[in-house]
C-alpha cells in the first residue's frame, strides 16, 4: 500500500499544528486521504511538540513508527526523532552545533537515551553528528538558512522578523511539499483558507515558494481526481457538531485538556438554525455554560435535563472523577444526560495531554449503587459523530445518563474523509416516551412492563425527583415493596436496552480470520490499517460496554484460535468486561501505556511476536 | 395508586422548617404564580426535604449534598420561565455547598437562595455547622465547636448577590413578605433564615432570638435600594458593614438590593438574540424522527 | 438449635435504641450470645424505629424473620410488624382504638398492604384488629396500662410525666425479661451501667420493677455460666477502636449516615496511651477533623500520610464518591490511606440509613486510571476489628489507598462475644519499607522489583510528589520510558501482594458441601446460622477483592453442584469478580436490596427454593 | 540516576509566576529555615508546578486542582513541625478550590496561602478566571467575559483569614517581604499576587499594573495590625472596605493582620493537651512488630 508518514516537530506556541494542519490541507487537495497525529506536553510554550500526518489514497486512520520525511527547525525535534525518520530530514542549518545540554526543555532522561545511542555509534552529542548518523543510514538531510530566507520576508513586507518568525513552519512544509512532489498551489490555497489575515497569507505564501524551491520532486506522487467533497475535522470539533445535530441545547463544562476545545467550538457556533416547518428555519440557541468546578458542570447539565432540554458535559479523568456523585443521582432520577468522556493519560493528573484507556472500568462502574450507565467507545472520527447522535437517542430512550467515551488521540488527531458520510444522511432522532401530562400532577416514575416511565418535564405539571429511594411520584419513601419494584424497574431498563439494541451494532467487525484482534477505540484504526498485511485476523471493536454484546462475543469468539486484546492500557480492562459477560479470556495482549497512539506497525509487529515467537503479551512503546 | 397523595412532614415538633414551609407557601400564593412553574430545589439534610412538604402543586427536585445551586442554575438557565427557588441547609449551601454558593453570585441569575440557618447539620444528628460560632457546644457536640463561623450575609455580598437579606423561620409574615421581594427582584436573591433547631441547637434558640433580633426597618433612614451607579458604593459598604452585627443585637430585613447589575439571562441574550423567546427547553429538535438542526455549514467549513 | 428474638419498636428519638441496648446487655449478664440489628428512617423525630435482637447459648450473627416477643407502646409498631410476631406482644392498651389512617408518619403504601391483609381476613383497621387477629394466629398478646404505670413512677420521684416517658421502654423490656424468665437483677445492672444520671437510674429501675411482674416467666430459659468476659459492641465502635490500635493518628471525616459515628466516638477517645518502653506509657493523641466536604477529608488524610502518621477517612456512598479524584491521586503517589467504607442503600441519597452492597463494583474500580487498589470486606464485628488493622498494614505495605468495606447493617448492629478474641492477642503492626534518608535529597519513587520503593516523610529530606507522571525523584516528566516503568512499578505491587498474601487470608470457607453460598459482607452472619439447619452446603466468604485470590476460589469451586451468590445487591457484583477473574459462573442468586439484612430463615428458605424448586434466582424481602 | 537533576523551568518567557518564585526562594533564605523542613504545597496550573522549580531542598507536593489547601491541612496537623506554604492559581484556589478557601479561614491553621492571580486559567490555555472581571475579553476568549469578578481580599477577609496581603509579580524584594511577613505570623496567611500572564491576559499586563499598582505602606498612618480585642472591629471594617478598591489604584501590602485569634493547633490542645510535642507523626505507633496503642480500656467499657 502508498503511504507516507510526513511528521513536523517544535516547541510548543510556535505554530506547529497550524502548519500541519496546513499541509494535511494542502495534501487533501492533491486529492489524499490522511491521518494526523497530535503529541504535545502539558505546557504553555517552550516545550517539544509534534505532528504526524499519514497519508494515502485510501481512508486511513493510524499513524506509523517511521516518517519519510521529517521537517524541523530545531533541535530538539531533531534529537528526539531522528530514529523514525527513513528518507529525508529538513532542518535548520544554523543549529547543526547545538549540542543535547544545550536543548533545557529536553527531559534529561530522554537526552540521555540519545547520548548513548549516538556514543553507541562513536558520534558525539551536536546535530551535526545526529545527521551525520542519519545520512550514513540513508536519510537524506536537507539543510536551510531558515534565518536569511525569513530575513528577506520580512524585508519584502516591511515587517520585524519576530513577526514572520513563525513562516519557518511553512518554509518546511512547502520543503516537504516539493519532496513529496504535490503542486505549490495547494498550499498556497491551504494557506489562504486558513489564515484569516491578509498580510499574513502573503508573507506566508512568500514563505511556502521560497521553501518550495529549496528541494525537488522526490517521490513524484500523482495527483488522485477526487469527485466528492471531503471534510478535515479533528474529534473534538465533529463531537461537537454530532452533539449539536442530536439536539443538544445546554452545555456544562470545566475546562480541561483535551476536552475543553469541544465546549469553547459549540460556544463559538451556539446559534443555530432548526429546520421546523418545510422550508422554514427557526433560530435558537445551545447555551454554554463555564462551570466553576465539574461537581458544577455535571448537576447543572442534569437539572438541564429535567427540563426537557438536551444537555450534555464533556469532561476527562479528573473532572469525571468529581462526576461521580452527580452521576449516581442521575442514575437514580432517570436522567438523560449524556456525559463525553475525553480519555487521557491517568491515573490522577497523570499525563495530561496524552492518550489513554485506563479509565474504562472506572466509567463502566462510577458513581455508588446499581443503575443503568450505557457506555460507548467511539473508534474513528466518522464514529465520533454517529456515536454523539446515539448517546443522547440512548440518553432519552431509556432515561439514564449515556457515557461517550473518546480518547485524546483521537480528540486530538484529525482525518479527512468523505463529507456525505455525514451531509445528507439522516439524522434520527429518537426521544424516547415524552408525554404531554393531561392534570395538576404527573407520576414521573411509573412503574412500566420495560422499566421506562413516561416522562414529562419540569413546568408542565406538579412533578417531583429525589436522590432518596421515591415513590412514582417523586417522593422519599423507604418501604421495602416500593424498593423493590422501584430498583428493578430502573435496572430493567438496561434489560429492555439490551433486547432493543441490536448486538451487531454494538460491535465492529471486520474479517474473519482465525486470530482476533480483540479492542475497542482507537487502537481501531491501527488494526484495520495493518490487517492488509496480516493473515488469517478478524478484528473485533466492542462499541457498547453496557448493555454488552455478550451473546454475539460468545458466537464471534467461538474456537477461534487467539483472542488478542488490542489496548491502551496495562490491564486490558475491555478484555476483563468480556469476560466478567462471558467467562472468554483472551489468549494474548497487546499493550501500551506510554500515552502515545499504537501505530500500524506496532500492530503487524506485536501480531508477529505472537504469533511465531510465542509471546504472551507485548508492550508497545513507539513514539517520542 | 391514587394522584398526589399526602406527604408526612417529619420534621421534629417545634421545628423552624415549619415557619419557613409555611411562609414560602404563602409568598408562592401571593405572588399568584402557577404554582407547576415553581421549582423548589433543594440540598439534603432536614431542609432538603421541603419540595415534599409544599402543599402546593409545584415542582420539587430534591438534589445532593451541597449541589442545589448548579442544578437550579441548569433548570433555570435551559427553561428561563420557570421560577426557582433554591433552599440550601447551612451545612449544605455553606458548608459542602460554599463554593457553588460564591460562584452563583458571580452569575446573578434571577432566582432566590433560601438558606435554613440552624447552626448544626440537622440531619446527621447535631454536629457543628459553618454559622455555629467557635466555643459554643450545642446539645450534641461532645466539645465546643473548634471552628469560627462564616458570616453569611458577608459571603454573600462579598460574592455579588445582588439582593441579599436575613429573615427568622418564626417571624413568618416578615419571612413572607422577604420570600416575596427575593422573588420579585430581578437577579440573584439570597435569604439567610435565622432557623431555630428544637432539637440539636440548644444555644440558638427561640428565645435566644427573640431577645435579639430588630428589623432593619424600623430605621426609617434604612433603605437598601440602589437606585443609580452613584448609590452602588455607599450601599454596598453600608451592607457590609452591617452584616458584621451580631451578639447582642442581629438585624433582619433586607441588606442590599440592587436591579442595576444584568442578569445572567441578560448576558446570555447578547450572544443568543433570541433566548427569552426560544429557549433550550423548547426548541424543536425534532421531526419525524429525524433533526431539525442544520450543520451544514459547520461541516462544509471543514471541506478540504 | 435455641435462638430467640425479640425486638422492640417506636418513633424515632423516644429511645427505642438505648432500651434495645440495655435489654441485649441484660440477656448477655444472664449468659447468652446475641446480635442485635437496628432499623430505622432517614429523619430524626417521628418515624418508625426498631430493634431486632436475638440470643443464644452459641455466638450468633444474624437477624430472624420471626420474632418471638415484640415489645411496643404505640399504634405503628404494631401496623408494621404483627406479621412477624410468632408467640407474644406487649402493647399500649391505650392505643385499642388507633386505625391505620391515625398513623400519619407510616408511609401510605405500607398502611395500604396493611389494611389489606386485614380485610382479607375480614378484620378492620385498627390496632384492636390486629390484636384479634393475632390471638386467632396463638399469639399471646399482653396489654399494658402504661399511662397509669409511668404516672405512678412520676408520682413516685416527683417528676414530670415528660420526663419519664421514655419508660415506657423499660417497662416493656421488664415484661419480656420477665417472659423469657431472666433474673430482673440483671436489667437493673444493665440500667446502672448504660445510664449516667442518678435519678434517671432510680426511676427506670421502678419502671422495670413495674414491667416485670407485668407478665410471667414463660420460656423460662437457664442461666449459663459465663467463664470469660464478654463484650457488647456495634460496628461503627468497633472499626474505631480496630483503627487506633493499628495506630491511626489522623482521621478527617464529614458527617454521614452511618459512617459519622465512628469518627465521634475516635474522637471522644481521642487522647491515648502507648507503651513506648517496656512499662512506660506515652500520652499522645488522633487528631480528628470535621472537613468542609469529602473531597477536603480524602485529601487531609492523604496528606497526612505523607508525613508518616497512619491516617484515614470514613464515609458512606454519596461521600465516597467525592472522594474518587482524591484516592487517584493517592494511588499515584502511593500515599497508605485507608478508606472505611460504610456501605449503605443506594444509588444517590438512596436509602441512607437502610444497608446494601451496590457500591462494590465501585469500589473496586475507583478513581481515573490504573493503580492498586486494595479493598477489603469484613463480615462481621470480631473481622471488621482485625480487617481495619489488617487495612493499614496493607496500606503500608504496599503504599497504596486500602478501602475497608462494612455494611451499615453491621454498623449499627451489636453482637456479643468473647473479650479475649481481641484482648490478649498480638495486634501486628508492620510499616513496609520505611527507611531514614541520609542525604538532602530523597528518591521517594525508586524503581524497585518488588515494585515497592523506600519511604521516607516531608521534612525528612527534600522529595516531591505529583499526581502527574513523574520521576523516582517526584518530578513530572512524560518521556515514554520513565513512563513504562514507573507505571509498571505501580502495578507491580499488586502482584507483590498477591504473592505475598496467602489466598486463605483471603477467603472464610465454613463447610465443605457440595452446594456453594458465595458471599461477601454481612450475609455471612446469616449464611454461618443457617448451615445447621442446611445441608451439603459450604459457605465461601471473600474477604479480599483486589488482590483477588483466583487460584483459591477455582479450586474451591471446582466441580461443585452449585454456586449460589448469596448479597445485599441487584447484580451480584461479587459474583461478577469472580467471573471477570476465574471466568466462573454463579449457577444461582439469592438477592436482596431492600436495605435490610438478610435473615437466617431467609438463607434457608432460598436454599429450598433453588435446591427443590431449581429456581435460578431468590429475591428476598423480609423485615420491615 | 544521578541526585536531584535541575528541572527545566518551563512557564513563557515573562511569566509573572518567575517573580513569585524568586520571591519565595529568597524570603525562605532570609528566614533561615531549614529547607526541608519547608513544604510547598501546591494545586494544578503554570502555578502548581512552582514547587519543582524552587532552587531550594524543600519538599514539594504538587496536589490536585482545587485541593492543595486539604493536603497542607493534612500536612500541617500531622506534623505541625513543618512550615507549610500553599501555592494555588486562581481558578485552581478561588475557582474549584473556592470551598476549601473559604472554610481554611474558619480554622486559622498556622500556614500561608499564596494565589497566583493572573485573571485566566493559563494551562487549559486561558478561560476566564474567578478574578477576570465582567466585560473583560482576554486574547483567548471568544466573547467578553459574561461573569463577574469574585474579590479575594474581601472573601480572606470575610472568611477569616487572620492575615490578608496583595503582592505584584513583578515587585519581587517587596512580594518577598510580605511573604516573610505572612510566614512569620502566626495563623492563616493570605497573599493574593497580581501576576501577569503575558501570552494570554493581553489586559491587565505588566504596564496595566505599573500604572495602577500604589503601596499601602505609602500611608505613613497605615497599621493593619490588631493590637487589642478594641482594634479588631475597626480595623477589619478598614481593611474590608480598602479591599472593594480597584480600579484605577489598585492598593498592594497588607490590609490586615491579627494575631489575637487563636490558632487551630491552639484550639487542638485544648483537647490534646501534648499535641504539639508528640503530634501524630511523631507518635512510635509500633515496637517489635507490635502495636503500642492501649486498647484495653476502651474494650473492656464495653464489657457485658
Ligand atoms: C456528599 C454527602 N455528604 C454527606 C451527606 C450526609 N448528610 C446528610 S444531611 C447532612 C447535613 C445536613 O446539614 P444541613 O445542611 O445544615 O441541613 P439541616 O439538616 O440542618 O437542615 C449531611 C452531612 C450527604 N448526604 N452527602
Ligand atoms: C478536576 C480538574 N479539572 C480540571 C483540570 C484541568 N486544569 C488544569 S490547569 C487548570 C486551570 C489552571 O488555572 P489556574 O488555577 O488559574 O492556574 P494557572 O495555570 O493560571 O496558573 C485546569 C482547569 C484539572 N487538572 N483537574
Ligand atoms: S433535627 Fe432540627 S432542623 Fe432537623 S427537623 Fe429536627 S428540629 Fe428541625
Ligand atoms: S500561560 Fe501565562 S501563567 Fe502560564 S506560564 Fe505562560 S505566561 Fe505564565
Ligand atoms: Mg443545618
Ligand atoms: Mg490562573
Amino acid at each position: 500500500m502508498s503511504r507516507y508518514s510526513w511528521m513536523i516537530g517544535g516547541a510548543q506556541g510556535l505554530g506547529v499544528d497550524t502548519s500541519a494542519t496546513i499541509f494535511g490541507n494542502a495534501v487533501a487537495r492533491a486529492g489524499y486521504y490522511l491521518y494526523g497525529n497530535r503529541e504535545y506536553y502539558s505546557n504553555i510554550k517552550g516545550r517539544h511538540s509534534y505532528f504526524q500526518v499519514v497519508f494515502s489514497e485510501k481512508p486511513l486512520h493510524s499513524i506509523s513508527s517511521t516518517v519519510n520525511v521529517l521537517a524541523t527547525f530545531d533541535a530538539e525535534t531533531i534529537f528526539q526523532h531522528f530514529t523514525e525518520v527513513t528518507d529525508f530530514i529538513i532542518y535548520d542549518k544554523g543549529v547543526e552545533g547545538t549540542n543535547l545540554d544545550m536543548v533545557r526543555s529536553m527531559e534529561p532522561e530522554i537526552a540521555e537515551q540519545v547520548r548513548e545511542l549516538l556514543s553507541k555509534n562513536g558520534l558525539g552529542d551536536t546535530v551535526k553528528d545526529v545527521i551525520s548518523y542519519l545520512e550514513k543510514k540513508g536519510v537524506k538531510a536537507i539543510p536551510v538558512n531558515y534565518l536569511e530566507l525569513l530575513k528577506r520576508v520580512a524585508d519584502a513586507y516591511k515587517l520585524p522578523l519576530s513577526v514572520v518568525e513563525r513562516a519557518k513552519n511553512i518554509i518546511s512544509v512547502a520543503a516537504s511539499m516539493s519532496i513529496f512532489g504535490f503542486k505549490l498551489d495547494y498550499l498556497k490555497q491551504a494557506i489562504s483558507s486558513l489564515f484569516k489575515n491578509d498580510l499574513f497569507i502573503k508573507f506566508n505564501t512568500m514563505a511556502a515558494e521560497l521553501g518550495y524551491s529549496l528541494t525537488e520532486n522526490h517521490y513524484k506522487l500523482p495527483e488522485i481526481p477526487v469527485s466528492k467533497p471531503r471534510i478535515q475535522v479533528d474529534g473534538n470539533t465533529i463531537s461537537a457538531i454530532g452533539k449539536l445535530a442530536a439536539g443538544l441545547r445546554f452545555q456544562s463544562y470545566y475546562p480541561i485538556t483535551p476536552a475543553s476545545d469541544e465546549s469553547t467550538y459549540i460556544e463559538a457556533n451556539q446559534n443555530l438554525d432548526m429546520i421546523v416547518e418545510a422550508g422554514e428555519l427557526r433560530k435558537g440557541g445551545a447555551v454554554v455554560v463555564q462551570a466553576e468546578d465539574e461537581l458544577a458542570a455535571i448537576n447543572m447539565a442534569v437539572g438541564a435535563t429535567l427540563t426537557g432540554a438536551r444537555a450534555a458535559t464533556a469532561t476527562s479523568g479528573p473532572g469525571f472523577a468529581l462526576m461521580a456523585e452527580g452521576i449516581s443521582w442521575a442514575g437514580m432520577n432517570e436522567a438523560p444526560v449524556v456525559i463525553t468522556y475525553y480519555m487521557r493519560g491517568a491515573p490522577s493528573t497523570g499525563l495530561p495531554t496524552r492518550s489513554g484507556q485506563g479509565d474504562l472500568k472506572f466509567a463502566l462502574n462510577v458513581g455508588h449503587g446499581e443503575f443503568p450507565r450505557i457506555v460507548i467507545a467511539s473508534g474513528d472520527h466518522e464514529e465520533i459523530f454517529w456515536d454523539a447522535v446515539w448517546a443522547f437517542n440512548l440518553a432519552e430512550k431509556y432515561q439514564t445518563p449515556v457515557i461517550h467515551i473518546i480518547e485524546k488521540t483521537l480528540a486530538n488527531a484529525y482525518s479527512v474523509f468523505d463529507e456525505d458520510h455525514i451531509l445528507g444522511k439522516k439524522i434520527p432522532i429518537e426521544r424516547g416516551k415524552i408525554v404531554k401530562p393531561s392534570g395538576d400532577f404527573f407520576r414521573r416514575f411509573e412503574i412500566t412492563e420495560d422499566g421506562i416511565s413516561p416522562r414529562a418535564f419540569l413546568g408542565e405539571a406538579s412533578m417531583f425527583y429525589a436522590g432518596d429511594e421515591h415513590n412514582e411520584e417523586g417522593h422519599i419513601t423507604e418501604g421495602t415493596e416500593n424498593r423493590i419494584k422501584m430498583y428493578e424497574k430502573r435496572m430493567k431498563k438496561l434489560e429492555t436496552a439490551d433486547k432493543e439494541i441490536p448486538e451487531e451494532q454494538r460491535v465492529n467487525v471486520v474479517g474473519d480470520g482465525n486470530i482476533v484482534l480483540l479492542t475497542w477505540g482507537s487502537p481501531k484504526g491501527a488494526i484495520i490499517d495493518a490487517m492488509d498485511e496480516l493473515k488469517d485476523v478478524m478484528m473485533i471493536q466492542v462499541k457498547m460496554f453496557n448493555p454488552y454484546p455478550k451473546n454475539l462475543m460468545r458466537k464471534l469468539l467461538q474456537g477461534k484460535s487467539k483472542i488478542i486484546a488490542v489496548e491502551n492500557n496495562y490491564e486490558a480492562q475491555g478484555a476483563q468486561i468480556l469476560t466478567e459477560n462471558t467467562g472468554i479470556f483472551p489468549t494474548n495482549y497487546i499493550l501500551k501505556w506510554t500515552g502515545r497512539a499504537i501505530t500500524r506497525e506496532e500492530i503487524i509487529e506485536g501480531v508477529k511476536q505472537i504469533v511465531e515467537k510465542g509471546e504472551k503479551k507485548v508492550v508497545l512503546s513507539a513514539g517520542a | 395508586m391514587q394522584e398526589h397523595k399526602p406527604v408526612f412532614v417529619d420534621w421534629c415538633p417545634g421545628c423552624g422548617n415549619f415557619g419557613i414551609l409555611r411562609a414560602e407557601e404563602m409568598a408562592i400564593r401571593e405572588l399568584g404564580i402557577d404554582p407547576k412553574k415553581v421549582i423548589v430545589v433543594s440540598g439534603i439534610g432536614c431542609s432538603g426535604k421541603i419540595p415534599h412538604f409544599i402543599q402546593l402543586p409545584i415542582g420539587g427536585v430534591h438534589t445532593l449534598h451541597g449541589r442545589s445551586i448548579a442544578y437550579a442554575t441548569g433548570i433555570k438557565l435551559s427553561n428561563p420561565s420557570l421560577e426557582v427557588i433554591v433552599n440550601i441547609g447551612d451545612g449544605d449551601g455553606l458548608g459542602i455547598g460554599m463554593g457553588h454558593f460564591v460562584h452563583a453570585g458571580r452569575r446573578n441569575i434571577d432566582m432566590t437562595v433560601i438558606v435554613h440557618d440552624n447552626g448544626v447539620y440537622g440531619l446527621t444528628k447535631g454536629q457543628a455547622s459553618p454559622t455555629l460560632h467557635r466555643g459554643l457546644k450545642t446539645k450534641s457536640l461532645p466539645r465546643p465547636n473548634i471552628n469560627d463561623a462564616v458570616n453569611p450575609i458577608s459571603v454573600a455580598l462579598s460574592a455579588g448577590y445582588t439582593f441579599v437579606a436575613r429573615g427568622y423561620a418564626y417571624d413568618v409574615m416578615h419571612l413572607k413578605d422577604l420570600i416575596v421581594k427575593a422573588i420579585k427582584h430581578k437577579g440573584l436573591a439570597f435569604i439567610d433564615v435565622l432557623q431555630p433547631c428544637p432539637t440539636y441547637n440548644d444555644i440558638n434558640t427561640k428565645e435566644w432570638y427573640d431577645k435579639r433580633i430588630y428589623k432593619l426597618d424600623n430605621d426609617p433612614t434604612w433603605d437598601p435600594k440602589v437606585k443609580s451607579e452613584a448609590d452602588q458604593q455607599t450601599k454596598f459598604e453600608r451592607a457590609m458593614l452591617k452584616a458584621l452585627e451580631w451578639g447582642d443585637k442581629i438585624p433582619i430585613g433586607v441588606f442590599y438590593e440592587n436591579e442595576l447589575v444584568p442578569t445572567f439571562e441578560e448576558r446570555i441574550m447578547q450572544n443568543i438574540p433570541n433566548y427569552l423567546d426560544y429557549y433550550p427547553a423548547k426548541q424543536e429538535i425534532e421531526k419525524n424522527g429525524e433533526s431539525t438542526t442544520k450543520i451544514d455549514e459547520l461541516i462544509k467549513a471543514k471541506r478540504v
